[in-house]
């Protein structure tokens, strides 16, 4: 079967999610992959969420936002630029190639946008192949659990849950 | 007792259905945590769909609401009604996007129906971290201040007055007025400039809905939209305006000398008179003199008294002081204008040292027929001149002063050549680097300065001096340009120079705008709602923004604007409430370390910082919920109400963790 | 010059703005708004076949040779009054620098006297380390001026009479950390 | 009657030893409240008759290091078994710590770089520590080296964290005090340290903030009044639990996140990347590139002390 | 105050008198001036037309030389001054280039980290020494006397900072401190074509005899400079402005330094006057004299 990729959106209310709501009134259809969680403005999105959602399971996270210059909260979007660059810049560390996380500016009348930007960030995706961050982790773990005679029981277990 | 979530799949007929695989849905649904129960309908924003829901919250089965419909622009609010009828905090509820977002734009059933499975596990653990939140309303004062009283001002207050709204007028200086006083005649048709604005100073001094307060300033304005609570500065003016009938006896035996009246000219232009008691020009508003202590010999020296004695009306009072008003607005509109940019800083233009070389708004004094020359345009030795260079742009268009245009000095360079023509035998040099003439009108007016032999030339003046080079340039003031058209560089000796001074922010304007919580742009303007569709608006509701206090304009521009901003406040005032965003942000004061690093960030200035606690706190009034400062604080001491990092962090692993 | 005739696009050299502001701050120039003032305030530009100006409106419009081949950048006198009077802070003066360079590094340097006196300055200091007129003059002289040379004599004698002349010159001690650091730069290449 | 105690260090300095010992005069008191039942770096004990106590008969055990071997492990899960109290000492043990760096890496990158590459060693045959081998007498092992370095949380269930590189020593005589004085708070809790950042007790005068360069400390004289942050300096004050006394600061140097992220926070160094993120001062794509560069690693530097207790823990292979 | 002295290879040649007049008033002024060992031409105009980098280069290592002194590098020729803040101020501002000087100056066993600060005499003399001090030390105050400030264009420009690129005011300060009128002079800081008297001397000539026309025509009795290629333009040269323009021009061009001397009282022969072109006319030495 083809991977599909699991794809976490963060969308302003605004501009991004109603751009996204554009193209199901126009009934634009697009890859199935992506799930959106609306903020009111991408100035609210903590790199946190984005690399929660990495730890969770998404094989990739987008960012939209208004245009510069279009932001309902005047300058959100431009503090959402500077967090996701620098964002970017580290997760070649955390082993983790920049593309699957992504900015692009959406605005309200841009559904046609919002869906090309989506089955292009799927097809990014589809191609990087699956991330499985939690999982990797714990496999590259895996052999470092040892079980103690003395001890019996241990606590590594935490990798069963992932 | 654990939060107990109804969910409800809508149909939508077969929108939604059409696509998603309802049943599965629904047994998915049942499964999750915290579910208490699932129900699907074929509307569910019908009247019998919504009694479903207020139906199950009345009986107590559920206390959190879900519905997977349509987007929550479509009917959040319908459902969050829903919730308020059945005495539910309508925050308690949250809505999944299964239609435009999933239905409408996904071909295959059985992915749609995937991600509807992984959109609703998400709000299902949203909704279980949900909080009441309170709704709030204030009520609107009616009554409205403006701060500035040029034609913007003016024309603002008496819109509303008309409407029957009380308003504030606080002005800066003893008239108001402000730049169209000192004008004689207005581009492009050119009317005379008192002649339309005398009649509306004279209204604001009579009209019964008006508290005019000249020479007077704004000194602090504390709260929001509805419930601002203003405190005003009342300059002494050591005259009682109460007594003082405007007679003009004090001005006319003052012995000080607030301007000059020996020395050249141009060194004594002005339009009132040039005493230590004076009117700003004749026609002000209120005909209440002022006195000027800088140069009046009492205050400077102790003696003197005779305006005193010779006021019959005893309105003299030197012990005056400034004195202090309170009173509540509901709404503020600020149309503080411009003040000229001063071309001294540019050497090269030799303004200040050179004599003859004037900025555009002593140009208007001299040619206002009450000014000092009585109209008359004259050289500093009183003759008048052969030949007058106009030069456009100085201090705007140029990354070392201005950026920006000022937009309306090429078409007053064009009423400058006008008047020049008319009243003199001059040669008349326009140098320019665009003619910008947009307006209704202005390019006709264009048309008929060529006619009237105006020589044009396009090249930014390189330098005004009085070096000579040949006997015919003798006691001139020698312009080197490039005519960029011909290609030449020319020097042309002038007889006078009128710089086009940049339109600039009003002194003071930052001040003003920090106490309203607007902000002002890179040119020093205040930075308006939306540059198209909010042209009066700021980002702080209640405060407004006309004339050129938002950005240079001419004077149809902003009367324009004047009109839109009253209109706009008298929408306000008519709603009589408003309600405020509920789901704002909020600093835990114990969680506070007072780093300030979330300071800086609020678009509405909404964070203040506390220097007696040493943190940082949020005015709810004026935050809008962004919640940029939140995802920025490092101790996560800010909340966004409504968008916390619980919920957010739930609907994560909710979309993630679901199948 | 200009020939007065229809100028046909493929002539154009466009890429010719894109060479100019590989300089630092060289991107500027395609701000200018063709105001002037660099023209108005030049203490040369009444002699220079295209006022700064114009030169400007040349090299965005793509006219490589008529920039190249005009007087106009070895009239520029590098007084700098353009670059601080400019409204648009376009660094003119370090545009007319990287001008004569491309000049000379085209060729375009027939007729043009101060290339010779550049080129042999250059030389002396790479030489010495510092410069000598004295010897810098009778290079430029014999090689630029020869039926000229009568003109120099005058000046030349009245600074030699005032002592204001050197006959020797002057090399620095380390000159060959001087080389060694030029033997560098021609390595890296010129920026 | 006094509490039985065990002391144990896993991957670890040496420091947070030190810093128990450093109390001083105070160190009496603890000796009055407490009788000592293993102290490798003090005292000579045996594991085994740790081994042969009851469970729970230590009242508690203070473990100070991260878990990067077996041996760490082990001897934590005994610990764990034998104590009521497990407390985290230093930020090892609560963080990772700057053993904690290591995730960035694999363990064979790593046992490769210690003992073949690195600059001091000469190793021509590559040999690298084998974890068993036969000699006469019988099999001798060595404990296994992880890949992954990990938090003592992440292997047994810890009731306290005493956090601080090395922690304060007054600090942790308060902690060991709320033991025998009976106030400890409810599990999980941070001991020993405040509840607000570190800017709160920070002497320098804070201001708005917005930044358009970074510096480092090495580069330029700071000025001593004003926040570091605001003069370009990279200071993890802000995101970092106060209770160290702001010795850094006082000695000078900004902030390096010793003590951990407050309550809430589930990543430290990715919350620092977001507030310094949010108050830079340009918009333009360039120019924020610009400023970018100026942070030197700024990953580790931002995960100085709390890889291995962040959300992503390591480096994925 | 002591400083590093990097006097450039006019000051040296041509300039002599300069020297002559900086090494007299300097002592009386308290300057320690200590010549930069070993320097290197700064590259003037000249290099900068040809070579870029290699400008930049040469420039730099003086630069580099002086650094482990920690003290600012002082330079009496205006063209030098220009050329070492202009290599200081990309050096700090464009990365690349900085890396590239950076590798250069490496291969010749160097190193350079941007902390030096260039600034010209007059700077000093003006900011550091100060007109009051300097009218303290009078000796023959030069009442009478009409100077015509004429600082030329590299002083000032590109915005070095301590005085105003179109009209300067720190030289007119100085000449009123010694008791003599700074005339109205418009042309203050209009280009003398320098560098192009070599290549294109009609027009360096024509634009001498403005500057010269200008000073005259203010009523001046001599020009005062502080840049060896101006003095010597304005100086030597004046005799063929003459006969180019037609005009009989005869007015002594002197150093600002050489001013300050005759008024500290200093003999004429320690300020190399005896070496200017066009020699004191009487006016002039009538004012001196009787100060
Ligand atoms: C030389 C010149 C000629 C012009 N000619 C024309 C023309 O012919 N036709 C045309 O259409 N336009 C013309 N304009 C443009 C015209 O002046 C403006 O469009 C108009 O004045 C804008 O009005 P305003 O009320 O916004 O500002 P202003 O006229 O500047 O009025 C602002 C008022 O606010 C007051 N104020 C400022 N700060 C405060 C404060 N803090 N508290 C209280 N009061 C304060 C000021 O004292 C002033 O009275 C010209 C402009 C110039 C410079
Ligand atoms: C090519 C172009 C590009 C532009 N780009 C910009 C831009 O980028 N930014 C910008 O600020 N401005 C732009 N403008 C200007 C902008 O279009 C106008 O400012 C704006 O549309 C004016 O709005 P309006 O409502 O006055 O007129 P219109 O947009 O013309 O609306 C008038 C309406 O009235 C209806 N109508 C007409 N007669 C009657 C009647 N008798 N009875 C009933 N209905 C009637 C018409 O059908 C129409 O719907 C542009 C204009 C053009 C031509
Ligand atoms: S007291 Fe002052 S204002 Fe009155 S008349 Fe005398 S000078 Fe004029
Ligand atoms: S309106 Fe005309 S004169 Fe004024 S700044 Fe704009 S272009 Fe220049
Ligand atoms: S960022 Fe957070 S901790 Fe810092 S001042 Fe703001 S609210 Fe307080
Ligand atoms: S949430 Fe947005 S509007 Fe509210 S205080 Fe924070 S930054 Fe300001
Ligand atoms: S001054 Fe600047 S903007 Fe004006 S024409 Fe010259 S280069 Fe262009
Ligand atoms: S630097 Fe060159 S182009 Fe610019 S004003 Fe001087 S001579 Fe003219
Ligand atoms: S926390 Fe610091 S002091 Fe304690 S063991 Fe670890 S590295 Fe050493
Ligand atoms: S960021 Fe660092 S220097 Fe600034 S206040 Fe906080 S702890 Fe102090």
């Amino acid at each position: 079967m083809e991977f599909e990729p699991k794809l976490v959106g963060f969308l302003c209310n605004w501009c991004s999610y109603t751009g996204a709501d554009l193209a199901g009134t126009a009934r634009i259809s697009y890859a199935p992959n992506l799930r959106a969680i609306r903020v009111m403005c991408s100035g609210r999105i903590d790199p946190t969420f984005i690399i929660k959602a990495l730890y969770e399971g998404a094989d990739g996270v987008l960012i939209a936002g208004c245009h510069p210059g279009d932001c309902h909260y005047q300058e959100g979007n431009y503090k959402a630029l500077r967090r996701y660059k620098l964002l970017k810049r580290i997760l070649p560390e955390y082993g983790v190639e920049p593309e699957r996380v992504h900015l692009e500016w959406v605005a309200a009348s841009e559904g046609e946008k919002f869906a090309k930007v989506v089955n292009e960030f799927t097809d990014k995706i589809k191609k990087l192949g699956p991330l499985n961050m939690k999982q990797s982790i714990f496999d590259s773990m895996k052999e470092d659990i040892v079980v103690h005679e003395s001890a019996g029981e241990e606590k590594g277990g935490e990798a069963d849950e992932a | 007792m654990p939060e107990r979530v109804g969910v409800y799949i809508c149909h939508c007929g077969s929108n939604i259905a059409g696509k998603i695989d309802i049943e599965k849905l629904a047994g998915f649904a049942e499964k999750l945590d915290n579910v208490a129960l699932v129900r699907d309908y074929k509307f569910m924003c019908s009247d019998p769909g919504q009694n479903l829901i207020q139906s199950d919250l009345e009986a107590g089965l559920i206390d959190r609401v879900v519905v997977a419909s349509c987007s929550p622009l479509m009917h959040e609010n319908t459902f969050r009604k829903v919730c308020e009828r059945s005495g539910v905090n309508p925050y308690l509820f949250t809505m999944t996007n299964i239609r435009e977002q999933c239905s409408w734009v996904h071909i295959d059933e059985a992915s749609s129906t995937e991600k509807a499975m992984d959109l609703l596990a998400a709000s299902v653990r949203r909704a279980v971290y949900l909080e009441p939140l309170e709704k709030r309303e204030v009520a609107i004062n009616p009554r409205t201040l403006v701060i500035g009283g040029g034609i913007a001002g003016i024309q603002a207050a008496l819109d509303l007055a008309e409407a029957g709204k009380e308003v504030v007028l606080v002005e800066r200086e003893p008239s108001i007025g402000g730049h169209m006083a000192k004008f004689d005649k207005t581009f492009p048709t050119l009317d005379c400039a008192a002649c339309i604005l005398t009649p509306r100073m004279v209204q604001i001094g009579q009209h019964a809905n008006i508290h005019l307060m000249s020479y007077a300033e704004v000194e602090e304005i504390n709260g929001y939209v509805g419930n601002f609570n203003i405190k005003v500065r009342q300059k002494a003016r050591y005259v009682d305006a109460d007594l003082c009938n405007g007679c003009g006896m004090c001005w006319e035996k003052c012995p000080g000398t607030r301007v000059p009246r020996k020395g050249n000219v141009h060194e004594k232009l002005s339009l009132g008179p040039t005493s230590s008691i004076y009117m700003p020009f004749m026609q002000a508003i209120p005909a209440i003199p002022v006195i000027d202590r800088e140069s009046c010999l009492y205050f400077q020296k102790g003696k003197c008294r005779i305006c005193e004695q010779v006021c019959e009306r005893n309105a003299i009072n030197y012990d005056m002081e400034d004195s202090f008003e309170e009173f509540e607005v509901g709404n503020i509109i600020i149309a503080t204008g411009f003040q000229p940019f001063d071309p001294s800083v540019i050497k090269r233009y030799g303004y200040g040292t050179l004599p003859n070389v004037l900025t555009s708004v002593e140009f208007e004094i001299m040619n206002c027929a009450s000014g000092s020359t009585g109209g008359k345009i004259l050289k500093a030795d009183g003759t008048e001149p052969k030949s007058i260079g106009i030069v456009h742009c100085v201090g705007s268009r140029d990354k070392h002063y201005h950026e920006y245009c000022s937009r309306v000095c090429c078409m007053y360079a064009l009423k400058f050549a006008h008047l020049i023509k008319e009243k003199t035998d001059a040669e008349v040099y326009n140098f320019y680097i665009d003619l910008r003439c947009f307006g209704k009108g202005y390019e006709e007016f264009y048309d008929r300065l060529l006619g009237e032999d105006v020589r044009f030339i396009r090249g930014k003046v390189g330098e005004i001096s009085r070096w000579v080079a040949e006997e015919d340039e003798k006691d001139q003031l020698i312009v080197r340009v490039e005519d960029t058209l011909v290609g030449a560089v020319r020097r042309i000796p002038l007889d006078m120079v009128v710089l086009c001074t940049a339109l600039e922010k009003q002194d003071g304007l930052d001040r003003v705008a920090k106490m309203c919580s607007v902000s002002v742009g890179k040119d020093g303007f205040i930075i308006e709602k939306h540059p198209k569709l909010g042209p009066v608006s700021t980002a702080t509701d209640g405060v407004f923004i006309v004339g050129v206090a938002q950005s240079p304009k001419d004077i149809p521009d902003t009367v324009a604007q004047a009109s839109a901003a009253s209109s706009a406040v008298l929408s306000m005032i008519t709603r009589e409430k408003i309600e405020i965003e509920a789901a704002t942000a909020e600093i835990i004061e114990e969680k506070c370390s007072g780093c300030r690093i979330c300071n800086n960030l609020c678009p509405y200035l909404a964070i203040n910082f506390d220097e007696e606690k040493k943190v940082s706190i949020i005015n709810e009034a004026l935050c809008k919920g962004c919640g940029t400062c939140v995802a920025a604080c490092p101790s996560n001491a800010i909340t966004a109400k409504h968008f916390n990092d619980k919920q957010i962090f739930a609907e994560i692993e909710g979309l993630l963790s679901a199948r | 010059m200009l020939k007065k005739e229809i100028v046909y696009e493929s002539t154009l050299d466009h890429d010719f703005l894109e060479e100019i502001y590989s300089l630092p701050g060289g991107h500027e120039i395609k701000k200018c708004i063709q105001c002037g003032t660099c023209s108005g305030s030049c203490p040369t530009s009444h002699v220079m076949d295209h006022a700064p100006r114009k030169i400007f409106s040349l090299i965005r419009a793509g006219f490589r040779e008529e920039v190249l081949d005009s007087n106009t950048i070895w009239f520029c006198s590098s007084c700098y009054t353009c670059s601080v009077r400019c409204p648009k802070e376009i660094k003119i003066t370090d545009v007319m620098y990287a001008l004569k360079r491309l000049a000379i590094k085209e060729g375009k340097t027939k007729g043009k006297k101060a290339v010779v006196l550049s080129k042999n300055f250059v030389k002396l200091v790479n030489k010495y380390g510092r410069n000598h007129e004295t010897e810098l003059m009778t290079r430029y002289i014999i090689q630029a001026e020869l039926f000229n040379a009568f003109k120099f004599i005058p000046q030349g004698w009245k600074l030699f009479s005032k002592g204001r002349l050197p006959l020797f010159p002057h090399k620095i001690k380390n000159i060959d950390q001087l080389r060694k650091i030029l033997k560098k730069v021609d390595e890296l290449g010129e920026i | 009657m006094k509490l039985k105690v065990g002391i144990y260090w896993g991957a670890a300095c040496g420091g947070c030893d030190v810093a128990i010992l450093d109390t001083h005069e105070k160190l009496l008191d603890i000796a009055a409240k407490m009788d000592i039942y293993l102290w490798p770096i003090a005292l000579d004990f045996k594991y085994d008759d740790v081994k042969k106590m009851e469970d729970g008969y230590l009242d508690a055990a203070i473990y100070s290091g991260a878990i990067r071997n077996s041996e760490n492990e082990e001897i934590a899960i005994l610990l764990r078994k034998k104590s009521k109290v497990m407390i985290a000492l230093g930020a090892c043990a609560h963080l990772g710590g700057i053993p904690g760096l290591a995730n960035f890496y694999t363990r064979d990158e790593m046992l490769k770089r210690i003992y073949i590459d690195s600059e001091s060693t000469i190793n021509e045959e590559g040999v690298i520590p084998l974890e068993s081998w036969n000699v006469k007498e019988g099999e001798l092992d060595l404990p296994r080296f992880y890949n992954t370095v990990k938090t003592l949380d992440q292997v047994v269930d810890v009731e306290y964290y005493i956090p601080g590189c090395p922690p304060v020593p007054l600090q942790i005589y308060s902690a060991l005090s709320l033991i025998w004085d009976d106030m400890l708070p409810p599990v999980g809790s941070v001991i020993g340290a405040g509840d607000k950042a570190l800017c709160e007790s920070c002497p320098r005068v804070k201001e708005e903030k917005t930044i358009s360069e970074f510096k480092r400390i090495q580069q330029v004289l700071p000025d001593p009044e004003k926040c570091f942050l605001e003069q370009g300096l990279v200071c993890l004050g802000a995101a970092t639990r106060s209770g160290c006394g702001a010795r850094c600061i006082k000695s000078g140097v900004p902030c390096r996140g010793c003590y951990g992220p407050l309550d809430d926070v589930p990543d430290l160094g990715i919350k620092m990347l977001s507030a310094i993120a949010s108050v830079l001062e340009p918009k333009e794509e360039k120019e924020i590139d610009d400023v970018l560069d100026t942070i030197v690693d700024p990953l580790r530097t931002f995960h100085r002390f709390s890889m291995p207790a962040s959300i992503l823990r390591r480096k994925k292979e | 105050m002591k400083y590093t002295y990097y006097p450039g290879c006019s000051v040296k040649a041509t300039a002599n008198l300069y020297q002559e007049s900086i090494d007299a008033i300097s002592p009386i002024l308290g300057l320690e001036l200590e010549e930069l060992e070993d320097w290197n031409c700064c590259g003037a105009t000249a290099y900068m037309s040809v070579k870029e980098l290699m400008s930049f280069a040469i420039s730099a290592r003086n630069l580099a030389l002086a650094e482990p002194f920690h003290r600012d590098v002082v330079t009496p020729c205006s063209a030098c001054y220009l050329v070492l803040n202009k290599t200081n101020q990309y050096f700090t501002e464009y990365p690349d280039l900085r890396k590239k000087l950076g590798q250069a100056l490496e291969a010749g066993g160097l190193s350079y980290s941007g902390n030096i600060r260039v600034r010209h005499i007059l700077d000093v003399l003006f900011n550091d020494v100060g007109p009051e001090k300097i009218s303290s030390l009078v000796k023959k105050r030069l009442d009478g006397l009409r100077v015509a400030p004429y600082y030329g264009c590299q002083i000032v420009r590109p915005e070095m900072g301590f005085d105003d690129p179109d009209d300067p005011q720190s030289m007119d300060r100085l000449i009123e401190s010694l008791g003599a009128t700074s005339v109205e002079y418009p042309l203050k800081t209009k280009c003398c074509g320098a560098s192009l008297m070599g290549t294109e001397e009609d027009l360096a000539l024509r634009l001498c005899c403005e500057l010269l026309t200008g000073a005259e025509s203010a009523g001046a009795h001599c020009i005062v400079t502080l840049c060896p290629l101006c003095q010597m333009n304005l100086d030597v040269y004046q005799s063929k402005v003459n006969r180019l323009c037609r005009m009989k021009h005869n007015i002594p061009v002197l150093y600002i330094t050489q001013l300050i001397g005759i008024a500290l009282g200093l003999p004429s022969k320690d300020l190399g006057l005896d070496k200017l072109a066009v020699k004191l006319t009487k006016p002039v030495k009538e004012i001196l004299q009787g100060a």
